[in-house]
């Protein structure tokens, strides 16, 4: 598709797309970045929605909304402000209006701006005349008028028209990006074989709105960004839900062991589940519990039975899973529990990102019951830490917690895939059924790791029995002895201390002393991560470092911590990193920087915050 | 395989004291399961006995094959974990009245929805044993206990009942004084392809004493109770001379020989009976009106979600092109840099 | 009191815009309960609408009533101890089949057995709705969702089935697209002293469509459900010239006039029966074998928990010797110094 | 009874009673302690005992303990090491000989010492003769003979005679102590009233074992111990459990609402639920839930409904309760949590006692999820808690967990009864239903303690529905505003941080500095009290104090930590309140010294670790 308007290259460039949940910008945004990844930029993807499943037409808690970022070097936000914002009615407008960057592009469904439709989303006047004058560029575009001409000889019903508006939109910001239309033909080829009309009508949107692009003056030039310099490899668009999935068959198969996934559906980690119940293939066995403390039991079931047994929820899950998870602790069985957080307290802010499972992650289990905790940062490692979660696991024979969050689980980026076989191996703890002359001890311990072995269910000469009364060192049998207790005690700290070993220290990103070090856990690695870098560039003295393995720490943060003049402590609940830092690492003093809006810190409000510590000093 | 044979109800026994009070009727279980096993012709370590919490859930501790002591109520979930994860296992659930129908309840009944091969023995003794005699879901109704001084106002449960509302597909009941018929309940229970749900009727001598005994004692209970056999008469009575008959919709007791009764009218057990109207009538008889029905109640197979789940993962795995993780991991859409 | 009479459904309605899918069945169950409201001549401020979570809990945002929007599955637990806390409410339930049945499942059969007067809307859409179209409780066997991509391999709890396990003694069963007999369902349900459970056959437009539709379509509606009404005859059908019969210990659909039936040998429908066999096997037909039952399908009062506990309260009070904390602290062993 | 033995005073005396869980150990030392009390001794006490009802008799495992402490000064422990053992069989000796005093008095049942008997308990020849030179001084009475003897005449089945064995041990210890035998014959006559034999039987036994230690020469000196010098007023015994109850009704009576308890049985919580479901005379309504999440499920549904509502347990179900406790925060509805803590993880040990829930009642819920948390200190003193427990919720509009423990649950002491109306009376705070005209914005809060108020269904005109979505601050409807979302969060917390206010500052034991702070909290208190003040009697620097007041903390403790030269912090579990400390009152470096073994700390091993550091100086 030739064009004849100029072209003006661009570093990288974040577009929204916005609308009624209806609208379809799910698919808009996931087109738009598949098509982008697949030309070789990075992208980084933020989706936005509302808790109800259709809020009400026209408002503003009915706006859904996709935010991409992309570029032509590693983008790691889906950053704050947009270049342009696409908005199907003026509700999308009203909710996003203020991320626009100045001169930014918007692009409005002009046939929505009706006097009932403004009302309905709070405008007292058409908000349009006054952004023009805000320097922003408005693209006025009629997109129901020109979708319904470009389909009519289809013979469609309205509502399927209506249906396609979303293609316009996505083909106008194409020729803005310049980007190919094929790939999303493809995917509508595939998705609706069986109903030849929708393929056709969404295609002929698609290129409507590409070649109105192309055609008004409005848009006078279109925007080029280079491929990004990634490293050699295959890659694929991958969600931090579907590399949790991923990494935990990945672990199964490592650890050869047969998959099985306990759980009950809750947003946002609902999806984990789909895809491990998708993975038949694989033998992946899933079982959708009545609830969630079904869901962990079953688990604790197989891992008894000699599974690699995990579980995955959010919040309000993992407070009613923490009886059992006390259960696995006891008995020493490898069990992951997967938490993606969402926003608290009780059913909160259901659809929406926080991390203020924390705490209860750490310490939310009756009596001293230690288990391990680690988190993932991106969408894509969520395949790694999903993965070690599932070693430690096995490796260790404790219960590991993983917690992404809301913002991973649904975000998405390109990522390298691994080959398997450069994977590591995964040592299960199982006994040798040749030695099944021997006595077996069930809770003799290894003394370098103090990991118990393994015998499950069919291997003969191996039986035993586990529970949750306290048991006798070694033998494992039934112990109200006092000390007996002590030392058990001290065997499951030590234990799970012991994993610290394994643990890399994480890498400063700057200088090794600095006025200012930035500390993070989780998934805000890439906003911090892009402040720092920024003020960075401009010369400030600040360090940043991001912890991934959370309990136990690993050892010699405190060695690090001590170059630094001043600590802060970002994060997405009120503090709860830095208040257990103040207990794992005492003497310092962590300042803390948080927000609990369910929202992604910005990048913006994160230098800002940086700059007013480093400017006090 | 030839070994097998040899298995006897001690090489069931473990190593443990067992803690039960003496004389509570969770001894004479623990002797009938042993038994049962013994006969049934599976290797040892094959047998995964799954428990919760309660003076019933101890017995794990007392079987010398492998076992769990699990959790209070969620000893259902546990086990369905382990059936699921490798149904070659012959895996038992042990559970009381509160353990299996308080805080269990919601497992309880979707694993007997669900259908999956667990022999589930419900110990019920109308009472919380080990928490020292408060009601249970299956204490009647203005029983005095220690949470319920002045009565309770609550009516029980009746575990047959739930289990037919929950789809069961087997339910038998038993008593604890009756080791042999156990045994011979277990060993149907334990060859039933499916939920197998066997209430016994067990004697707390602590903090219920005697609750069954209008039942069970063995001077009334020839004329009490009513052991049905699938394809037999439903005849009871110490001289074998009453029956159940139908009466309109119900069921009616009759003396044969009386009020022009005979053998003929007598109505015969059919527990493969897929619909459930006629064994929670059965399951559902009361003292004194009817006597309590003993034995299998109800025996309808159909196919266990385990084997439907394997059956369906052996499906996809032939017919999917994904066969390990590399080439999941290179389905859909990639890209080469 | 006068005043009262003046109440309309618009009074139920609260400012809080309706958050439904359009087109969702949930819309004309609202409608339904705030008429049924109207009529009910009970102070606004009478009534408490409890909820877990689901699609279908967020009803009582939308209720100008005292409303509570629980937690999942423990809609049934906080419902009952408003109810039992304050009895003179009119305490409403509204739950999801997930919700009232999955993770909600031990509440539910807990309320029921313990008879509390709360009236529990079912909304069975066969679907999680809220979180996007997973399989539920109620699913049939073998549907696929986003979490059965292949097929479920579990059977469906029946709701009817469930609530007379669980010694249900209220049952009826409505549709949503048929707001007038759903009106009278709720009246007779809010009257009925006790716990009584309606389930709704409700569309979920966005996750599982249609899933009633072979049943509730207007063109066949009339031919595959049967209103059942105390003391009427069992008759259905678009002529009205289908009836059900009973055939040995079952039910059988027979069109009057043929075969030798007459309007003599339908049956006559007796909700008020205690014995439950007949109800479960109303409650159980299925398409196509038998028509799907609508409208009370048993109503069986008994006294409610409440009502007992608050009897065993005036009781106790009445001879206790302690009628404040100053006499509690001096019963038993004191002495002075 | 007149005896002519000489009598020797004494200022306190423990007296340990033990044998087999069917000999009624519990019972006598009930006896003794009411009887000693009603003397006008002060008295503390630690019952003991095993997992299983009824543990094989004769074994170390069956054993079943009474220890009690009394004297004629106030008594703070039960007492680490006894005056008096006695041991029904030599299962109870082999249990109980280390906790001996050198030159106690050990009472056996000798007719027990066969050989069978003392291979099950574990001995390879009769201990008694080596005891003997070990300077303890053994009554070796034939008790079963000697009762067997004495209810010859009543016609008594032989279980029954056994079960009077327990009287004739409790005879021998009253003639030994000097303590009138009518208290425990109105007991027998009361609680047998409808079967004479039994009472008889028992006051036959009673009087005979009296008679036998009057006679023989082996206790050539009975003991006098004073009463104690006990504030002026009225006197019960209570235990922990019961105390919790009363307060809890009380509390009620003082708000002047109804009390509801939706609960569960769980040992060693259940007798809570027992008491109240037997004060159906003062109107509480309990209701017996079908699992812990029904129990605070119910009590929410309750309060909502304008009661005072409380939901009572131990570890394992306060882990089920914590989605729970969520809701009652974003609902901001009082309710009382009890959590008496026991053995963990898991089922742990179910009967002891343990102080290891702490961390899982402070931050054990999803998101940000701020509580109240306090703490009782002594069997008697749970009724002030409680109390207190139920003013702060309902004044504040909060859920407050109470934690108390297995010791403080069964132990008991002598309690001086309070004077309702000397008690506080409670301001609920709800809406006055002669302002319905005005709108009611449910989530309005009082500016000074940012308190919402209380409307309850059945008040006319201020309908409104809660939940557990996001608040919108004032009006309460659902709210997916980020900026909201902070906003409340950050009231709920600064909500309970104002309750901090009400709170006194824990009053020092000891000077205002010193070498050695020793620093506790909740059932502690008695043996930590004990050691300090022991400690100071020798002229140690070192000073106590004692937290009841947990979550928020007392403002100021920091302004008492600074006057110390080191801060030990004494806990039954691995430091969860030394960490807790290390968050809230940062700066100090906080030791610790724990225990995990199911059993209290004994004055012996506290006053060893503080003589420690004190020489470490
Ligand atoms: C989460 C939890 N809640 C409560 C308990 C206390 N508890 C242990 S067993 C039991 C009831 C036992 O009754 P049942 O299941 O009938 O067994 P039985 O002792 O009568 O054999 C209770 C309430 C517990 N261990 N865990
Ligand atoms: C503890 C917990 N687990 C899971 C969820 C997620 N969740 C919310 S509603 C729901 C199921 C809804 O299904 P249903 O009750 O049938 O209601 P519907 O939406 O279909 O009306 C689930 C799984 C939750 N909110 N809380
Ligand atoms: S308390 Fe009852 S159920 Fe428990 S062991 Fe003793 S007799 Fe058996
Ligand atoms: S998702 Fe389904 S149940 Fe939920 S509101 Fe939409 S149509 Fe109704
Ligand atoms: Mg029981
Ligand atoms: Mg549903």
């Amino acid at each position: 598709m030739a064009t004849t308007k100029k072209k003006i290259e661009r570093e990288e460039v974040v577009i929204r797309f916005s609308g009624d949940s209806g609208d379809g910008m799910q698919l808009t945004g996931t087109q738009f970045s598949n098509t982008t990844a697949l030309l070789g930029n990075d992208v980084s993807t933020f989706p936005d929605y509302p808790a109800e499943i259709r809020a009400p037409q026209g408002t503003v808690g009915g706006v859904s909304g996709f935010q991409l970022h992309f570029g032509n070097a590693k983008v790691h936000t889906p950053g704050d402000y947009c270049d342009v914002l696409v908005a199907m009615n003026p509700a999308a407008l009203q909710a996003n209006k203020k991320w626009v960057k100045k001169g930014g592009t918007v692009i409005v469904n002009i046939d929505s701006f009706t006097d009932k439709n403004l009302e309905k989303a709070g405008f007292e006047s058409n908000p349009l005349p006054d952004l023009k004058k805000g320097e922003y560029n408005i693209i006025e575009a009629p997109v129901q008028t020109l979708v319904r001409e470009a389909v009519k000889d289809l013979g469609l019903d309205m509502k399927s028209i209506e249906r396609t508006k979303n293609m316009f939109a996505l083909g106008i910001t194409y020729w803005l990006f310049n980007r190919p239309l094929n790939h999303t033909e493809l995917f509508f080829e595939k998705k609706f074989a069986k109903k030849p009309e929708v393929i056709e009508a969404n295609i002929l949107a698609l290129h409507a709105g590409y070649n109105y692009a192309n055609t008004i003056e409005a848009l006078s030039s279109h925007y080029v960004i280079k491929k990004a310099k990634l490293e050699k490899g295959t890659y694929r668009n991958v969600n931090g839900n579907v590399a949790t999935a991923w990494g935990l068959i990945a672990a199964a198969e490592r650890a050869k062991l047969p998959l099985f996934c306990g759980s009950y559906p809750i947003t946002p980690a609902t999806e984990i589940l789909q895809e491990l119940s998708a993975r038949k293939d694989l033998g992946v066995k899933t079982f959708q519990a009545e609830d969630e403390i079904g869901g962990i039991a079953t688990s604790i079931g197989a891992s008894f039975a000699g599974h690699f047994a995990v579980t995955t929820t959010s919040g309000p899950g993992l407070a009613l899973k923490t009886e059992a998870a006390g259960l696995a602790v006891i008995a020493e069985l490898p069990i992951v529990i997967v938490d993606v957080q969402r926003g608290g307290p009780s059913t909160g802010l259901p659809t929406k990102t926080e991390q203020s499972d924390l705490l209860q992650a750490i310490y939310g289990r009756h009596g001293e019951s230690p288990a391990v905790v680690i988190a993932a940062s991106s969408p894509s490692n969520c395949f790694d830490y999903a993965f070690e979660a599932g070693q430690i696991a096995l490796e260790h024979m404790v219960p590991v917690i993983l917690l992404t969050d809301g913002f991973l689980a649904n975000g998405t980026e390109p990522w390298k895939v691994p080959t398997m076989s450069d994977m590591p191996e995964i040592k299960v703890q199982m006994v040798d059924q040749s030695k099944a002359d021997e006595e077996y001890l069930p809770y003799d311990r290894d003394p370098e790791t103090l990991v118990r072995k393994w015998a499950v269910p069919g291997m003969k000469g191996f039986e035993h029995r586990l529970g949750g009364l306290e048991k006798m060192d070694k033998t494992g049998t039934v112990s109200y002895v006092p000390e007996n207790h002590q030392v058990m005690t001290d065997y499951r700290q030590q234990k799970v201390n012991m994993v610290a070993k394994r643990f890399p220290l994480p890498k400063i990103e700057g200088d090794e002393n600095a006025d200012l070090l930035v500390i993070g856990w989780g998934g805000t690695y890439g906003h911090l991560h892009t402040a720092v870098t920024e003020l960075q560039a401009e010369g400030k003295s600040v360090s940043f470092i991001h912890f991934n393995h959370i309990y136990p720490l690993p050892l010699g943060v405190d060695q690090i911590f001590k170059n630094y003049k001043r600590l802060l402590v970002c994060e997405l609940n009120m503090g709860q990193f830095a208040d257990y830092l103040t207990i794992k690492v005492p003497g310092f003093k962590y300042e803390k920087y948080n927000k609990v809006q369910g929202l992604p810190f910005t990048v913006d409000e994160l230098k800002q915050a940086f700059n007013k510590i480093l400017e006090e000093k | 395989m030839a070994e097998l044979q040899k298995l006897t109800p001690k090489d069931f026994k473990s190593d443990q004291e067992v803690r039960w009070c003496p004389g509570c009727g969770d001894h004479a279980i623990l002797n009938a399961v042993q038994k049962t096993m013994a006969n049934l012709g599976i290797p040892k370590e094959d047998f995964a006995v799954i428990s919760g919490i309660g003076c019933s859930s101890r017995f794990p501790y007392y079987m010398d094959t492998y076992g769990f002591h699990g959790i209070h109520g969620r000893g259902a979930a546990i086990a369905s974990g382990v059936k699921v994860a490798n149904p070659k296992l012959s895996v038992w659930q042990i559970t009381g009245d509160g353990d299996a129908m308080a805080i269990g309840g919601n497992h309880f009944i979707h694993l007997i929805r669900r259908n999956i091969d667990i022999n589930l023995l419900l110990f019920n003794n109308e009472i919380y044993g080990l928490t020292k005699g408060q009601y249970s879901p299956t204490s009647h109704l203005g029983i005095k206990t220690k949470t319920s001084p002045f009565g309770t106002v609550e009516n029980p449960f009746h575990p047959g009942e739930l289990v037919i509302g929950a789809q069961g597909r087997f339910f038998a009941r038993g008593i604890d004084n009756q080791v042999k018929a156990l045994v011979d309940i277990f060993e149907e229970s334990a060859r039933f392809k499916g939920t197998s749900v066997v209430e016994v009727l067990q004697n707390c001598v602590i903090f219920n004493d005697g609750i069954h005994e209008k039942i069970v004692n063995k001077n009334v209970r020839d004329d009490r109770t009513i052991y049905l056999k699938h394809g037999e008469k439903m005849i009871f009575g110490k001289e074998r001379d009453k029956g159940l008959v139908r009466d309109g919709l119900k069921l009616k007791v009759v003396t044969i020989g009386k009020d022009g009764y005979t053998i003929e009218d007598i109505l015969t057990h059919d527990a493969h009976e897929a619909n459930p109207g006629m064994h929670l009538m059965l399951a559902n008889m009361r003292h004194p009106e009817y006597p309590v029905a003993l034995g299998i109640i109800r025996a309808v197979p159909t196919a266990t979600y385990e084997d439907l789940l394997d059956q369906q993962i052996e499906e996809v795995k032939s017919s999917s092109k994904i066969k390990n993780m590399d080439d999941l991991l290179h389905t859909g859409e990639t890209w080469t840099v």
